[in-house]
């Protein structure tokens, strides 16, 4: 049946190409056969009078490339180093390209940086290449035109208004890209234009603190794994803050607690909203968002007290807080040197007194360093004064989206409409671009060559892996065009890599070498010298008394946090990461104000009751841990331009945060809750909160393991012994795969949730069906919160198909869609099932998806797509994973333990004549990882990690007192309780 | 020549001669229908039709219109199917179990009962199918020959059920019909339109009443009750298996069979009564379906209705002593979770009604009888859902957990189920006697409260 | 060329006792037709017991073996497919497919055997002599083909025994 | 292009065609929807007079006199045909219908290769005729080629078995006429059963397409290039060991021989001509698939081919032998599975299969002499659907 389609669609639709490695046609096309699918829209009984009638079967037409470049095999992947960019998100990435088109995400093994695991947000950035939003060619106000004539009238205007003496000004997000800083500023140079960064969620106040303590406004490295102690006052470094995926990796290594690996590091989390990072701490301290300033003084003074430094006169933080922060004080004070405190606010006074009080711990030089700092987070308020000049002559927005994300959007909409010339250079339409004269649509990053030192000295490129989509000019090759400059961008990079970084390198003697083993790499990391840099006190002082003088807030304090899937505001134009369940509050498509328990029933406010705050309308959301008198909302929902009218969620809430003394503040105190007495619909995937005394995740405290490495599992054992079985056991004579998850140091960023959608074509259903429990994602990372409503401790675990040897769903399918394969899965046939659900129902893990309605567009019946994210159509399908079934309506579907990289890596081994390596084949999930917290390999193999695993006495299976025998096996949460 | 007997209440009340017996049920069949009949079969007819419609929108656009969803895969679906096939175990029973049991007084009701039975599993037929994601391949369970060398699991109870459901339907189907040829001949030779007669000789596949057709057909019979018997029992036994074979909490429990087979007699009784006392009035058979009738039904009810009860209790009592939280989990969050309110009309429609009947005033009192059988009918169907949606809206993983509301489509649907169940009974009415005629007439002799065996005259039959 | 002369009764009673008075007289009685099965009408007409329940069983046996065998085939030879971590032969789940085809075949064959045994059948069509015998008639047919008697000698004998409206017609057939 | 169509049913028709003439009023409509109009002659721009010049010189038919073959004898109308090995009369239209009138005649009367030098020699062809003659080819390049009479369908055959076996039935059990009982009951049965027959037979075949032999837009063969040119079939399908498509060669591919190759033995130039125009237009020629699995299978030729070492001909048929491809196998999943139940593996030379431990054992204790590709879970659901 065609219900199921493995997708090819033209490239050729586009343009012509020209690049050489896209000459030549696709392989194979499959023209729409009409005969199957007709049949299925009849039923059995009409059936029988088409099957005679049919005569005519359609033509399936077999195309040859025309000239058929070197390395491409039709069928096969090919993968390109490159790397993704993006606010606080860089990963070196390896780009897998099917006939064409880059349809995942892999981490590059070789970054130094990240070299495993990416983000969620990087895995789901293949959708956006493929987003029918995009600009598609040059617009001039509201009429479509060429480039040249686009470039001319630019041009002109530009030499005018500079000549004449209006300023130009040229906005871009951070550039952490060296060529094109050496472009940006020839560009400023011949147009005598100011260029300005502008971050939406900055951290300039980071980077004037260390200039204040450290006189250098470089962001330190971070090395979280070399920390036995770590404080976050309200720093969200797991989920993101800073480099959200290298500190996950960092974290987790210290994370995953073996006989050979037994330090486990402490957490301490001081925060008002729950935040990724807060569910992951051994001890989450709550505190009020108000009171963050008093508690940094508080810590500074009860550490300098221990350390010589002055003290100073402070009204301290609660109770409450001060009592548990003692804990804290005495383990940073044990572990000098080895530990790391933080802060999430981008006030530089805070800062500097965090600066301090690691200077005083000794940890400036170990856990933070000054060597390779990052590059990213440039911005700056600075630009503001610039646009809103009266002298103001062009602005020139790149990719930049102020209008939405800064509060003073009004008088930026007035400066850019009042502009003479305004252009912006973007991909996706956006607010600040809908304003623009002109528009001039860039690539997305798949289509671009590009360079970018994220940390210092670790430069990496970044590589087409697709032709242009539309008539789409890089942003740096449009510079380059109005500056005349005849040299294409990808040479100008070459040239900018020959004459700078081929000199530092000894490797490659020829620079044409250097350039193709750079590409193949994606990264050239250089030998900087190891910078030093000199404390200074005297700042400390005034921040201190500044922190100690705030004034406590009245009433609530909001608190505005990065959406851990929208982030700035890019994520809702991509309906994977909106579908992607928040992993604290487990809500997808929206956000919402977090309130505490307490609060809410003060208020009688229930989940999804509309409240007034400020000049915003938002639905509540009863938020067990979020501290009493703060609220957190998370920014970059309620885009407007460039999404979709169905996936428009949220709400925008920039226009609360503020900018004091020049930095941008997050926090908005003094507000007044009013209930609307509206509701909205929230799409909570998981509606029970309570394990309800069950062993499903099972944890002990560090004390207890260290006791007995069994610790919180003794019933596994326990259960082993009364597995007693009638029949015979079943044999596996080859392979017999498994998957071992380790819940100590999986964190629950989601990444395998969507690197999962991307390589299995997971449809999209929408915010309506999401709520109604329709949601089709084959992993779901289940939160559970234990204990106190006010300061729950969070459980996660990641549950997929548990593939069982025993599996419940088996035995119920009428028509035998499921059963074991001879290598251990449990094998899931779409074309076989004919959706009954009982499998689904009988799974006790309840790990089955069915397409309740067509989502894909692969359904044979015509006119009942049901797609409110606009993803089946032709442009969108060419993400597909055309190695992965689309499923039809009316099918069950479930996690296969990417059957299609495990049949793919066989064949490798086979066709090599040589046996599988462990570790060499890896799930969508695993590779995902930041945290290394899956592994999947072998069982029948002794020597594999996964059996190793399986073995280790913190090993359990889900439910495994029902005997299913799952071939998943969870490793216990150990949590450093103190 | 009159025979009363002494200790039992006579099955025919008034004086009634053999023709009379034909008269009086014959009289729907040769009457012009009347008015309500025709208010009746209209609005039934379109209450099918527009469940049909709704069935059509399901497997068009996808059963995402149901209010079924990831955790409760199964919603009022398989609930109205179990429900259904429950009603459908009533006719079968009677004719058969208690044709062997040697129960007269089953010749009066059989015949309704057999049609309600066969009309009702047609209805609860309809839910497996339209439940499946994709009903243009359900052909895929049959297990045919094919060229992909597939056949079907035949470890799956819902593979059970589909033999079962068939084998039901069809042997229903055979023992009904041939308990209808002598009546249908009957009914041909009091026809007088050619054309009528020509189909009722159709129909009664030319049945003449020759003695040796009748040693025959009586050999026949008897052994047709002997399959059906066990058929009857093993068909709500094997849909149990849907639930007891599983390893979901408030399914897994081996006193489904039991349990599930009396409670498809009970809810098949009730729904036998509600029918016949509107059909005897409607019909005026009044003199046939006598109100010992309706107690010997009640009788029945009681007794399975206690067994109903006493499985409820013995479930609780189990899902404690097993010691298996998830079992206590789920039957506490029957009686006290979100859908105590389903558990607690099913316990007092089922339960605590029925003891009513042990007054034998209440049994024998028409009305009552009648409210209660729409009462149990109630609390069957709750029953039903109780297991169906209880069991799975919380089960092993709370992070799962989900509540089920249904859609207007799935409530469309069931009602078109009632609407096809009722267009079938009006026209079974109108086409085939209501009463097993010959049946009867074998038992008027002893069993008629005055039985007129010589007619006065050789007198034809009424015009 | 034969005679058929038939009478009818109102009363079962009577048609007994005038079947067990014709035997007496060693008429050979060709068919006698009733509204419902006559209690004891079997026994004296002598009709030999129905072979219906072997054959009902010889085909229950044929079709539970067959269903039976058949499910060990798929699973066993046709595709052994590993389902739940079952043996491929897992007889317990082969019973109510067994069972239920038992039944089937057993019914299906009965009533197929009675109606062809009885030449019954979806438009068959019958010899009515009396349309009452449906009704209120208990019919007794003699035919002098089965009969050494003459017809008028039947036809006699047959009134004799209280029978009503005595009648003879010839048929072909 | 049609697939299998019901030539067997043809003798049945005639036979069942006397019941067929009250219904064939009902029958003919799908008949004449299928005929197209010829409405469509003037959108060429020539008029009728002179098309028809030339179709009638082009046909060989009066008044015109020559001592040679018509041009229809060799360059028959079918298109595109492999009937023979000529051009047919709609390719030369289509190759020459943007060229002139001069072009045309040169190609005509100087041929260019020595198989058309051959049978074009001693053409006495004046320019006029050549003229209309391009005149019609034009016209003809427009209209296509009237499209064949179908054969009627199946569904005809389907219904007209419906209406007869209705009737038997019916006047078995209702009408009674045919005093013969056994007539009706003969029929029913045997138009029941053809009916099935029927639908069985187009069940299995739903979705496949054994001996489908469609005509290609070159007369590419595989057998003056495998068979008598000896080349090997992955030199041009070389992806077949590594990827799980056998590719089909890129235009330059054939231009590596091509280039230099430009008459065939049989064909001419003609055809070999596509391929370079095809090359110098740089355009792919765009071939009709034969061998198509269903979406939903996951068929590699990497694994068959590369890890199973299996040939060609075992799935493809005796490709070397045809000119003309034809799917030989159903491609059935059955066909699938049986192949797996009986292909040993080779387990012995290739490593992987050293960790199939129990299996060696068996292998040198003798309880097994092979290993089959069913053993090691090719017949599993997985290793084809997902």
């Amino acid at each position: 049946m065609s219900d199921e389609k493995k997708y090819w669609e033209l490239l050729n639709e586009f343009e012509p190409l020209d690049d050489a490695r896209f000459k030549g046609k696709r392989e194979a096309v499959s023209s729409p056969t009409s005969r199957r699918n007709f049949l299925k829209v009849l039923g059995l009984g009409a059936t029988s009078a088409a099957l005679v009638a049919s005569c005519k079967s359609p033509v399936e037409k077999a195309i040859p490339y025309f000239i058929k470049p070197d390395e491409i095999t039709p069928g096969k992947a090919v993968y390109y180093a490159s790397s993704y960019f993006n606010q606080n998100e860089f990963c070196n990435v390896i780009v897998k390209v099917r006939d064409n088109r880059p349809i995942k995400l892999e981490p590059n093994p070789k970054s130094v940086i990240t070299p495993y695991g990416t983000s969620g947000r990087v895995q789901a950035s293949v959708m956006d290449v493929y987003n029918v939003n995009r600009y598609r060619s040059p617009v001039r106000n509201d009429e479509t035109i060429v480039w040249d004539e686009a470039d001319n009238e630019i041009i002109t205007q530009l030499k005018e208004l500079s000549g004449s003496g209006r300023t130009v000004v040229l906005i871009t997000p951070t550039i952490i890209s060296p060529s094109t800083k050496k472009l940006i500023g020839e560009f400023t140079q011949s147009f005598n234009a100011e260029w300005h960064q502008y971050d939406p969620i900055p951290m300039d106040g980071y980077r004037e603190a260390n200039r204040r303590s450290f006189g250098t406004e470089e962001l330190p490295e971070y090395h979280f794994e070399n920390a036995d102690c770590i404080v976050s006052v309200g720093c969200d470094f797991l989920g993101t803050w800073l480099s959200p995926v290298e500190f996950t990796s960092q974290y987790s290594s210290r994370r995953a607690l073996f006989e050979e690996n037994p330090g486990l590091n402490k957490h301490y989390q001081i925060e008002a909203g729950m935040s990724l990072t807060g569910t992951n701490a051994d001890t989450r301290i709550r505190a009020d968002r108000a009171e963050y300033g008093k508690i940094l003084v508080h810590l500074y003074n009860q550490l300098g007290s221990q350390n010589g430094a002055t003290q100073i006169e402070a009204t301290p933080p609660p109770q409450e807080v001060t009592e548990k922060l003692k804990n804290v004080i005495n383990d940073l004070q044990a572990n000098r040197g080895r530990s790391i405190v933080v802060c999430g606010d981008n006030n530089p006074d805070y800062q500097v007194i965090v600066n301090s009080i690691n200077q005083m711990l000794g940890n400036i030089g170990e856990t933070i360093q000054f060597n390779r700092t990052y590059n990213h987070f440039r911005g700056n308020e600075n630009w503001l004064e610039a646009l809103l000049d009266q002298n103001l002559g062009a602005v020139i927005v790149w990719d930049t989206n102020p209008v939405y994300s800064h509060p003073m959007s009004d008088q930026i909409r007035a400066a850019i409409e009042r502009a003479p010339l305004s252009v912006a250079i973007t991909a996706q339409p956006d607010e600040t671009s809908e304003l623009c004269k002109y528009k001039l649509p860039a690539p997305g990053y798949l289509e671009c060559w590009d360079d970018a030192e994220y940390k210092k000295g670790v430069v990496s490129v970044l590589q087409p892996t697709l032709h242009k989509l539309f008539n789409s000019r890089q942003a740096q090759e449009v510079l380059l065009t109005w500056m005349a400059n005849p040299l294409s961008w990808q040479d100008y990079i070459r040239e900018n890599w020959t004459s700078v970084y081929f000199t530092e390198q000894a490797a490659n003697a020829s620079s044409s070498d250097f350039w193709i083993e750079t590409l193949r790499n994606g990264e050239l990391v250089l030998n900087n010298t190891a910078a030093s840099v000199s404390y200074n006190e005297s700042a400390t002082a005034g921040a201190l008394q500044t922190a100690a003088s705030e004034q406590a807030s009245e009433g609530f304090t909001l608190e505005l946090t990065e959406g851990i899937h929208t982030g700035t505001g890019h994520g809702p134009l991509n309906p994977w990461l909106q579908e992607c369940p928040d992993p604290v509050t487990r809500i997808a498509w929206g956000n919402y104000a977090s309130i505490a328990p307490a609060a809410a029933r003060r208020l009688s406010i229930k989940n999804g009751d509309v409240i007034q705050l400020g000049n915003l309308q938002i639905p509540a959301f009863v938020q067990p841990g979020q501290a009493d008198s703060t609220i957190s909302i998370a920014l970059g929902y309620g885009r407007t331009t460039g999404v979709a009218e169905e996936i428009r969620t949220g709400v925008n809430a920039y226009p609360l945060s503020r900018v004091e003394s020049n930095y941008r503040r997050l926090t908005v105190p003094n507000l007044n809750i009013e209930p609307t007495g509206q509701t909205e619909l929230l799409a909570l995937i998981q509606g029970h909160q309570s394990m309800e005394g069950r062993a499903i995740v099972r944890d002990a405290t560090y004390e207890e393991w260290k006791e007995n490495p069994a610790a919180g599992n003794e019933m596994h054992e326990e259960i082993q012994k009364h597995h007693t079985t009638l029949y015979p056991k079943t044999i596996y004579p080859g392979h017999k795969w498994g998957m071992a998850i380790d819940l100590n140091t999986c964190t629950g960023c989601s990444a395998c949730v969507l690197a999962c959608n991307t390589e299995n074509n997971i449809p999209v259903v929408g915010k309506i069906e999401a709520s109604r429990h329709h949601e089709m994602q084959w992993i779901r990372i289940d939160r559970y919160y234990k204990g106190d409503e006010n300061n729950p401790e969070v459980l996660r675990q990641p549950v997929m198909c548990q593939h069982c040897d025993q599996a419940p769903c088996e035995n119920v399918c009428p028509v035998a869609a499921t059963n074991q394969s001879s290598e251990g899965l449990n094998q899931m046939v779409y074309n076989r099932c004919i959706g009954t659900r009982y499998c689904n129902n009988n799974c006790p893990y309840k790990v089955r998806r069915f397409n309740w309605l067509d989502y894909t567009g692969a359904d044979a019946i015509p006119n009942n797509r049901f797609d409110p994210a606009n993803v089946t159509v032709d442009l969108s399908r060419m993400r597909h994973n055309p190695d992965v079934t689309v499923r039809a309506k009316g099918v069950i579907e479930k996690c296969s333990f990417c059957i299609q990289r495990i049949q793919e890596k066989k064949l490798d081994a086979k066709l090599e004549g040589r046996p599988m390596e462990d570790g060499e084949l890896q799930t969508a999930c695993q590779q995902a990882c930041p945290a290394n917290a899956i592994v999947f390999g072998d069982l029948n193999d002794p020597e594999s990690r996964v059996s190793k695993l399986m073995k280790n006495p913190r090993n359990y299976h889900l439910l495994e007192e029902l005997h299913t025998l799952p071939a998943v096996g969870y490793l216990t949460k150990i949590k450093n309780k103190s | 020549m009159m025979h009363v007997s002494p200790v039992r209440e006579p099955l025919i009340n008034g004086e009634k001669s053999y023709n009379d017996i034909t008269n009086d049920v014959m009289a729907p069949v040769r009457a012009k229908p009347g008015k309500l009949w025709y208010i009746g079969i209209t609005v039934s007819t379109i209450v099918m039709i527009f469940g049909f419609a709704m069935i059509g929108y399901t497997v068009w656009f996808g059963i995402g219109k149901w209010g079924v969803n990831r955790t409760i895969g199964w919603g009022w679906s398989i609930t109205n199917f179990v429900w259904w096939v429950g009603i459908g175990h009533a006719g079968t029973f009677i004719s058969a179990i208690l044709l062997l049991f040697r129960q007269k007084w089953r010749t009066s009701i059989n015949r309704a009962a057999e049609a309600m039975t066969i009309f009702a599993v047609m209805c609860a037929g309809i839910f497996p199918l339209i439940h499946m994601g994709r009903l243009p391949l359900g052909f895929f369970i049959l297990p045919y020959p094919n060229s992909r060398e597939l056949w079907v699991n035949f470890n799956s109870p819902l593979l059970w059920d589909v033999f079962a459901i068939t084998t039901y339907l069809l042997v229903s189907l055979l023992f009904w019909y041939m308990g209808l040829i002598p009546d249908l001949g009957t009914i041909r030779d009091r026809m007088k339109t050619l054309w009528k007669k020509k189909a009722y000789n159709f129909l009664s596949f030319g049945w003449k009443g020759s003695a040796r057709h009748w040693h025959r057909h009586e050999s026949m019979s008897l052994i047709l009750a002997g399959l059906a018997a066990p058929l009857v029992l093993s068909v709500h036994t094997i849909v149990s298996f849907d639930f007891a074979t599983s390893v979901i909490p408030g399914w897994h429990t081996t006193i489904f069979p039991p349990y599930f087979v009396s409670g498809a007699v009970f809810s098949g009784f009730a729904m036998v009564l509600t029918l016949m006392i509107v059909t005897r009035k409607a019909l005026h058979l009044e003199e046939y379906i006598t109100v010992g009738h309706v107690e010997s039904m009640n009788k029945v009810i009681i007794a399975t209705g206690s067994i109903v009860g006493i499985a409820y209790i013995t479930e609780l009592f189990m899902a404690w002593y097993s010691g298996v939280e998830y079992e206590r989990y789920a039957f506490l969050n029957r009686a006290l979770g979100p859908y105590a309110w389903a558990y607690w009309i099913m316990m007092t429609c089922n339960v605590i009604s029925p003891q009513l009947l042990w007054f034998k005033k209440l049994r024998r009192n028409l009305t009552f009888t009648f409210i209660l059988s729409i009462f149990i009918n109630i609390g069957m169907w709750f029953e039903r859902f109780v297991i169906v949606v209880t069991s799975l809206h919380r089960d092993y993983l709370p992070s799962s957990w989900t509540m089920y509301k249904p859609t207007w489509v799935e409530v469309a649907i069931y009602l078109g189920t009632f609407g096809l169940f009722f267009t079938l009974f009006f026209l079974f009415i109108r086409v085939f006697p209501v009463i097993a005629l010959s049946e009867v007439k074998s038992v008027a002799r002893s069993s008629a409260k005055k039985f007129i065996g010589k007619p006065i005259k050789n007198k034809t039959p009424e015009k | 060329m034969r005679s058929i002369i038939y009478g009818h009764f109102t009363d079962e009673l009577d048609l007994l006792n005038a079947v067990k008075e014709l035997q007496n007289k060693g008429i050979k009685i060709d068919d006698v037709r009733t509204p419902f099965p006559v209690h004891g009408l079997d026994s004296v007409l002598k009709l030999p017991r129905s072979r219906l329940p072997i054959a009902a069983f010889i085909a229950g046996a044929i079709g539970g073996s067959l269903g039976l065998l058949f499910q060990i085939w798929v699973f066993t030879r046709g595709w052994p497919l590993v389902i739940g971590g079952k043996p491929f032969l897992s007889l317990p789940s082969f019973i109510p497919v067994t069972f239920e085809l038992t039944v089937l075949f057993a019914a299906f064959a009965m009533v197929i055997l009675f109606l062809v045994r009885s030449n019954l059948g979806p438009g068959s069509l019958p010899d009515i002599l009396d349309e009452e015998v449906t009704n209120d008639h208990f019919q007794i047919i003699l035919t002098d083909r089965n009969n050494s008697a003459s017809e008028a000698e039947l036809e006699e004998a047959l009134a004799s025994t209280g029978a009503l409206g005595v009648k003879n017609i010839k048929t072909d057939n | 292009m049609k697939r299998n169509c019901c030539c067997e049913g043809i003798g049945l028709i005639l036979r069942f065609y006397i019941f067929l003439i009250p219904f064939t009023f009902f029958f003919n409509l799908p008949l004449t929807c299928y005929s197209e109009t010829e409405d469509v002659i003037i959108e060429s721009g020539f008029s009728k007079d002179e098309i028809n010049r030339g179709k009638r010189f082009f046909m060989g038919l009066l008044p015109f006199e020559r001592n040679h073959e018509a041009c229809i004898s060799c360059h028959y109308m079918v298109s595109p045909d492999t009937l023979n090995w000529n051009p047919s009369a709609i390719d030369i239209a289509r190759k020459y219908a943007g060229r002139d009138s001069a072009a045309f005649h040169r190609a005509v009367m100087q041929p260019s290769g020595n198989l058309m030098a051959a049978s074009h020699q001693n053409f006495e062809i004046s320019e006029e005729d050549v003229y209309y003659m391009k005149v019609y080819l034009d016209n003809l390049a427009v209209t296509g080629v009237e499209p064949m009479k179908p054969s009627i369908n199946r569904i005809l055959i389907f219904l007209f078995l419906g209406v007869l076996l209705t009737w038997a039935l019916l006047d078995l059990l209702i009408f009674k006429k045919v005093k013969i009982k056994a007539i009706p009951i003969l029929i029913f049965v045997a138009a029941f059963g053809f009916q099935l027959f029927m639908l069985f037979n187009e069940s299995v075949l739903l979705g496949r397409s054994p001996g489908y032999q469609p005509d290609q837009p070159i007369k590419f063969s595989h057998q003056v290039h495998v068979t008598e040119n000896q080349i090997d079939c992955m030199y041009c399908h070389h992806t077949v060991t590594t990827s799980q498509t056998a590719n089909i060669p890129s235009t330059n591919l054939c231009m590596n021989c091509h280039i230099v190759v430009r008459e065939g033995t049989r064909s001419g130039r003609f055809e070999i001509d596509k391929i370079v125009q095809a090359y110098e237009e740089e355009r792919s020629v765009e071939w009709i698939r034969i061998h198509d699995l269903p979406d939903h299978v996951f068929f590699s030729h990497a694994q068959h081919v590369g890890a199973g070492k299996l040939d060609c001909m075992q799935c493809h048929g005796d490709v070397e032998n045809m000119h003309v491809v034809k799917q030989v196998n159903d491609l059935s999943m059955g066909w699938c599975l049986d192949c797996h139940r009986t292909t040993k593996v080779d387990f012995i030379e290739n490593d992987y299969y050293s960790i199939f431990e129990a299996f060696h054992i068996d292998l040198e204790a003798g309880v097994r002499d092979s290993i089959f590709a069913v053993n090691i879970g090719a017949n599993n659901c997985s290793s084809c659907h997902y």
